[in-house]
């Protein structure tokens, strides 16, 4: 079976700094993926290697079997790889339900000019995806005025309108108050259930990481230093030790 | 063009040069600490200049020696500099320094505006000019074409003390090391400590001295007439933008490139004269977005 | 336009829509004569602007303490040129349509000119190009009301080539720096051509046209000391001749070279003693508060000190030009009127007036043609600093009578200028003045 | 403000335009000139819909007028419809070449390079004389309109009811644009250019279809403007020209097309005032109104007027 993501020999150095560093990783369909890594281990790089938001010093990437090295995020995106981000990535001017409009443009009928936007997409198809996040209620607020935890699903939400194969959540718990993690990784990973999603997360939280992962991968300095299931990267000593922080 | 006339053109091209860089300079401090392209800066041109005159005219009255009348061009630079400076600095741009970048540009170009008229209100329509202290300080012969001596070496060395003098300040005065922290991140150099605010403020200052540097030692050979800051300004702009915003090493290897280009396009192509520094600047930018002195920066999400 | 004009506009607006037509009543004689004045009050040309409505000003409170025309008193509204060409436009239009004036005196730009008088005409009111110098706007185009009360171009630079070719007859070099706009470039062309048709041996060795307003000549200046052309020609005025001359006085080009400045008049006062003798230069007419006929006139006298005492400065030849617009208009009503059998004339009574009216205003009397054009004598001098003055005068003063040097009704200037036969340099109604004893 | 007072309040605009202009015949230019401007600040407008501030947009304008000009002197007979779009067409054609450059640049620097190519126009007609004219200008004279030769009177009460009329419909155009999924997607460039990438949407195909657009608007404002002067100049393009449209966007505010109309409205009548009762000072009024609008109103007059329909207007 062809793998979802692939990378060979992967690497990326800025300025003298090894960001990744010959990296060989699969991914297939249906896993769940948790990353785990000290705070400049690579793991986001390796995420914008991936996406085609930076472009590697040498080595190739593959969705699907399909050389992606050389395409722009976009393309790659079309290709069934969304993304989420650490930092909610929004348009701040627009309300919840406008921009998952705006993330349907793409699926639906490209850049009219002169149709309205919200008449040209799906409305049920927003509605659907505003419920499975549970933000339908706030459909109609600006975006800015959402709490983070609700920046962090509408995030997730518009990567999700697109209705893709993969999805890479860049830390999506992060900047949110822990009693809420639980409720907003359970609202993520059911909408992914539902729509047969893999995923791939960067998390911090060991907890979550066993709680919703299948797999786990362990960064150390730009590598791969420990890859497998939960139960085996979590006792591996030098991810303990130089991940976790345990003696 | 033979190497005589292209010596000549050389010569013509570094006053010209020394003039351009001095304003960019200053425009250039600016942008490198606030962010902001200072439209007004063609305003603080102006003003020394305006300024320069009416104290070297007073000075000559007074048949006041040399050195005094060119410490008079100093004295209006600076004087100039740090009322307009903090006029704009403090009164303004402080007020909308957490709004929207293009906001923050259109208020310099406001307070241009406001300038334009109160320069007019102030000194009228009349030209005005500072000639004497050019006659004072005499002429040189090269290859039997008289130069002012004002030009070819006061103005390009008053150029180059000014680059020497800044760079030595941003290396190893303390102060000048806070400039250039706040150059290259403001986050990080508030959260070591240092007082951002004054910082700009200052800065702003040193850069509104520098444009108004420039038009006080451009009186002396200009006729300073309404709207002699308007052409400078974008003149500026363009040796800013071409080596890159924020740098002034750049800056003055750009100036030169435009006053030499320009000099030699006067003795083999008068009709490109103008056209050049933005020719220069179209070129480069579609080149090096970024100009031709700035390292690219990595971007983030 | 304000508020309360704003107003009502409106409420005059509803009137129209609602069916009542405007009815504009012609005065038998109005109150007071409203005229519109354009001049640069801003920009660079200010510097001709600001005295000619200082002029203005002087004249009209003058003329009006002493009875106006035929009673009724001028009342002059300024433009300012400074705004552009479409603000101009838009405020000329105001002036004439909403405030009822019937005298324009536009304007001082060229470009001006060329947009104004097409409306003018339309617009069915009388306006005097009172300093504008292209001589193609009367050329291309007859028009019912533009005049102009004085030269143009051609009368000008074909005065200014006879006037260099009797004071320096064997130069074999030239060299041309002009302002890059169209004053720049067609006084040029008009002088090249008439130079060649009178000498066409001289060779042309550099033509350089910085662009307006250009704050440093030292690289043309650089490169005409490496050329040496005997002569060195520019047209430019204001602050970029102030510029140029003081450059070139500075690097010793004026003494290589003969300098040929047609306007330097309107500098000398402000260049001081930059100017070396030794200058050719004119006035844009034969305005000048020394003029040989003129300096002892009591009237020209009298305007002169009280000039000075408004400005301290000496009128330049704009504000002559403007005295002799305003005198051209109080001439031409006069003809009307006493056409008219005394009574108030109307637009088209005062526009026929004008044709063939002979007035003067401070120095020799002009006439207006049936084209439009006045007929304005120049005058040219040498540059010569005297002893104990704080700027140069012209002296070894001549004066070209405009018929001699003026393109004929109907014919067109780039042709007429090649047709110039050499004998003209001999005329005998060129008068030159001795000068007496300095 | 809902949808139906705008329409009401553009409705009353028009119509007291045009009856302003027909009762008093010299309000006609400066009518067309509002026009004109307001289309412009309109295709600057556009921009800053994407984020995106240009100090050289009038360069379209100078195009648009220049093309009316040069088929006017190779044809003299050519219909003033036929120019229009002709001029239209030109600064279309150019904004779509140079926009294919300039979408790559963002922020200060798609500002810089807009200014720098206005000025490298504005520096040649100035100095091409023999081709351009050169400061000068080169003159229009009045043309046939639909075929049928008018006097000016005519010729101008024509041209205003036609720019109102055309200014209305660009002007509801443009709202629709900006309601389209290309308009909503240039908003994203704005604030999220990177998400937009990461939603399959190419920024700077979003980004060039406005660019075009703007200048479309800005060229059409040339082409009119040309007309009612009878005469372009390299002034038209000169980077203070570009500067007065940004303006006028800024004095009107983004959040609705016709507020860049509002803005004219202002403009003009500061203009207006200051020639007539303050010479010399326009400049400085101008000024500070712009300052007292960026402190007091950053969203313009329409802004003010709440004519945005988006929540986060009214929010802000």
């Amino acid at each position: 079976m062809t793998a979802l993501v692939r990378t060979e020999k992967l690497s990326l150095s800025f300025g003298g700094v090894v960001a990744a560093d010959a990296i060989d990783f699969e991914l297939h369909a249906g896993e769940r993926l948790a990353v785990i890594g000290a705070n400049g281990a690579g793991k986001t790089t390796f995420i914008n290697i991936v996406t085609g938001f930076l472009k590697p010093t040498s080595g190739r990437i593959y969705v699907e079997g399909k050389d992606v090295t050389a395409l722009d995020p976009r393309r790659i995106v079309r290709l069934g790889v969304g993304r989420s981000f650490q930092l909610p990535q929004l348009f701040l001017e627009h309300t919840v339900r406008q921009c998952l409009e705006i993330a349907l443009i793409g699926k639906g009928g490209g850049l009219g000019f002169f149709k309205s936007l919200s008449q040209q997409v799906d409305r049920k198809e927003i509605d659907h995806t505003l419920d499975l996040v549970g933000l339908r209620e706030r459909a109609e607020e600006p975006c800015a005025s959402l709490p983070e935890g609700q920046r962090k699903l509408l995030d997730v939400a518009m990567a999700l309108a697109l209705r893709p194969k993969l999805l890479i959540m860049d830390e999506p718990t992060s900047g949110v108050a822990s009693e809420d993690k639980l409720d907003l990784m359970n609202a993520v990973m059911r909408a992914l259930e539902e729509q047969k999603v893999t995923s791939w997360f960067v998390e911090h939280d060991v907890d979550i990481v066993t709680r919703y992962a299948t797999r786990v991968a362990a960064w150390i300095s730009g590598r791969i230093a420990a890859d497998g299931t939960p139960q085996s990267v979590l006792a591996d000593e030098a991810v303990r030790r130089e991940v976790l922080g345990i003696a | 063009m033979t190497f005589d006339l292209l010596l000549l053109a050389l010569a013509d091209g570094f006053s010209y040069a020394g003039l351009l860089f001095l304003v960019a300079l200053g425009l250039t401090l600016i942008f490198g600490v606030m962010g902001i392209v200072n439209v007004a800066h063609g305003s603080f041109y102006a003003f020394g200049g305006y300024t320069a005159a009416t104290i070297a005219l007073w000075l000559v009255e007074r048949q006041a020696p040399t050195f005094v009348l060119l410490g008079g061009l100093l004295v209006a630079a600076v004087v100039v500099g740090v009322i307009l400076g903090t006029a704009v600095e403090a009164g303004l741009l402080r007020r909308v320094q957490d709004k929207d970048p293009i906001l923050q540009l259109l208020v310099t170009f406001a307070a241009f505006m406001i300038f334009e008229d109160l320069q007019r209100l102030i000194w009228g329509a009349q030209p005005q000019t500072a000639a004497e202290i050019v006659d004072r300080l005499g002429n040189v012969e090269l290859f039997d074409v008289t130069y002012t001596v004002y030009q070819v070496i006061l103005i390009p060395a008053v150029a180059a003390i000014a680059y020497l003098l800044l760079r030595g300040f941003l290396r190893r005065t303390r102060i000048g090391k806070q400039i250039v922290a706040v150059t290259h991140s403001r986050e990080v150099a508030t959260a070591l400590g240092i007082n951002a605010r004054r910082i700009g403020w200052l800065t702003f200052l040193i850069g509104a001295v520098l444009g108004a540097l420039g038009g006080a030692l451009a009186a002396p050979i200009t006729s300073l007439v309404p709207g002699v800051g308007t052409d400078m300004i974008v003149l500026s702009f363009s040796v800013v933008a071409t080596a890159g915003l924020g740098q002034i090493t750049g800056a003055l290897i750009t100036a030169l490139m435009i006053g030499v280009a320009r000099s030699i396009a006067v003795y083999t192509m008068p009709e490109l004269e103008v056209v050049v520094p933005y020719l220069i600047m179209v070129v480069v930018l579609l080149i090096r977005p970024s100009g031709l002195f700035t390292v690219a920066q990595a971007r983030r999400i | 336009m304000g508020l309360r004009s704003l107003l009502g506009a409106c409420a005059l607006s509803m009137l129209a829509l609602a069916g009542s037509p405007l009815a504009l009543a012609q005065a038998d004689k109005p109150a007071e004569l409203k005229i519109g004045i354009t001049t640069f009050v801003t920009g660079p040309a200010s510097v001709f602007g600001v005295p000619g409505k200082a002029a203005a000003e002087l004249w009209i409170e003058e003329f009006n303490a002493a009875g106006g025309i035929n009673g009724v008193k001028l009342a002059p509204i300024y433009l300012d040129e400074g705004l552009g060409g479409d603000n101009l436009l838009s405020e000329y239009r105001r002036l004439v349509q909403e405030q009822g004036v019937k005298v324009m005196l536009a304007s001082i730009s060229s470009g001006n000119c060329n947009i104004i008088a097409p409306v003018a005409e339309d617009l069915k009111v009388l306006n005097i190009l009172w300093d504008c110098s292209t001589e193609k706007v009367l050329e291309d185009r007859r028009y019912k009301y533009v005049f102009r009360t004085q030269a143009n171009a051609t009368t000008e630079m074909v005065a200014t080539v006879l006037y260099l070719l009797r004071t320096k007859p064997d130069f074999k070099t030239i060299a041309v720096v002009n302002q890059d706009y169209a004053w720049g470039r067609d006084s040029w062309e008009i002088f090249r051509n008439t130079l060649l048709a009178l000498k066409p041996d001289v060779k042309i060795v550099a033509e350089l046209f910085p662009k307006f307003g250009a704050p440093d000549y030292s690289t043309e200046i650089s490169r005409l000391s490496a050329l040496k052309p005997d002569v060195i020609l520019s047209t430019a005025w204001g602050g970029d001749l102030d510029t140029f001359v003081r450059q070139a006085s500075q690097r010793g080009l004026i003494k290589k070279s003969t300098m040929v400045l047609p306007l330097v008049e309107s500098s000398l006062e402000r260049l001081g003693t930059a100017v070396p003798d030794g200058v050719i230069g004119g006035m844009r007419g034969d305005h000048y508060y020394l003029h040989p006929e003129y300096k002892d006139d009591a009237r020209h006298k009298a305007f002169v000190q009280k000039f000075r005492a408004k400005t301290k400065a000496y009128p330049i030849y704009p504000v002559y030009h403007m005295v002799q617009a305003l005198e051209a208009l109080a001439a031409g009503y006069d003809k009307a009127i006493k056409a008219n059998k005394g009574k108030w004339p109307t637009t088209e009574q005062v526009t026929d007036a004008m044709r063939g009216l002979e007035f003067r205003g401070l120095t020799r009397p002009v006439r207006i043609r049936e084209d439009g054009q006045g007929l304005e004598d120049q005058m040219l001098g040498v540059t010569r600093t005297l002893p104990g003055q704080p700027f140069a005068t012209l002296t070894n003063l001549t004066l070209v009578p405009a018929s001699l040097v003026t393109t004929p009704v109907g014919q067109r200037s780039p042709e007429w200028v090649k047709t110039v036969k050499p004998d003209l340099l001999k005329s005998p109604a060129i008068k030159t003045f001795p000068d007496a004893g300095n | 403000m809902s949808p139906s007072m705008i329409r009401i309040l553009v409705t009353l605009g028009a119509l007291a335009m045009v009856g302003l202009g027909l009762a008093l015949p010299w309000l006609k230019t400066p009518a067309i000139f509002v026009l004109s401007y307001g289309l412009a600040a309109l295709g600057v407008v556009v921009m800053l819909r994407g984020g995106q501030i240009s100090f050289g947009h009038a360069m379209y304008a100078c195009i648009a007028g220049y093309t009316v000009a040069f088929i006017q002197r190779a044809h003299p007979e050519t219909d003033g419809v036929v120019l229009v779009i002709a001029g239209v067409a030109a600064a279309t054609v150019a904004g779509g070449l140079i926009g294919v450059f300039v979408v790559r640049y963002r922020a200060i620097f798609f500002g810089m390079l807009n200014l720098a190519l206005s000025m490298v126009l504005f520096s040649l007609l100035a100095k091409l004389y023999e081709f351009s004219g050169g400061t000068d200008g080169l003159r229009i004279s009045r043309p046939p309109l639909a075929g049928v030769t008018l006097e000016r009177d005519g010729f101008e009460s024509v041209l205003l009811v036609a720019s109102v009329a055309i200014a209305m419909f660009l002007g509801w155009l443009v709202q629709r644009y900006f309601r389209s999924a290309a308009g909503e997607a240039l908003a994203g460039v704005k604030t999220n250019e990177a998400r937009l990438e990461y939603l399959g949407l190419s920024a700077q195909r979003v980004l060039w279809f406005g660019y075009v657009i703007s200048a479309a608007l800005v060229g059409m404002s040339g082409a009119l403007f040309a007309l009612v002067q009878g005469l372009v100049t390299p002034e038209m393009g000169y980077w203070l020209r570009s500067g007065e449209f940004v303006f006028i966007a800024i004095l009107g505010g983004s959040v609705h097309a016709f507020g860049a109309f509002l803005g004219a409205v202002l403009f003009e009548l500061i203009k207006l005032t200051a020639a007539a009762y303050l010479t010399g000072v326009w400049q400085m009024l101008l000024g500070i109104t712009l300052i007292a609008v960026i402190l007091v109103a950053p969203t313009g007059i329409a802004g003010l007027l709440r004519m945005g329909t988006r929540p986060t207007e009214a929010h802000r």
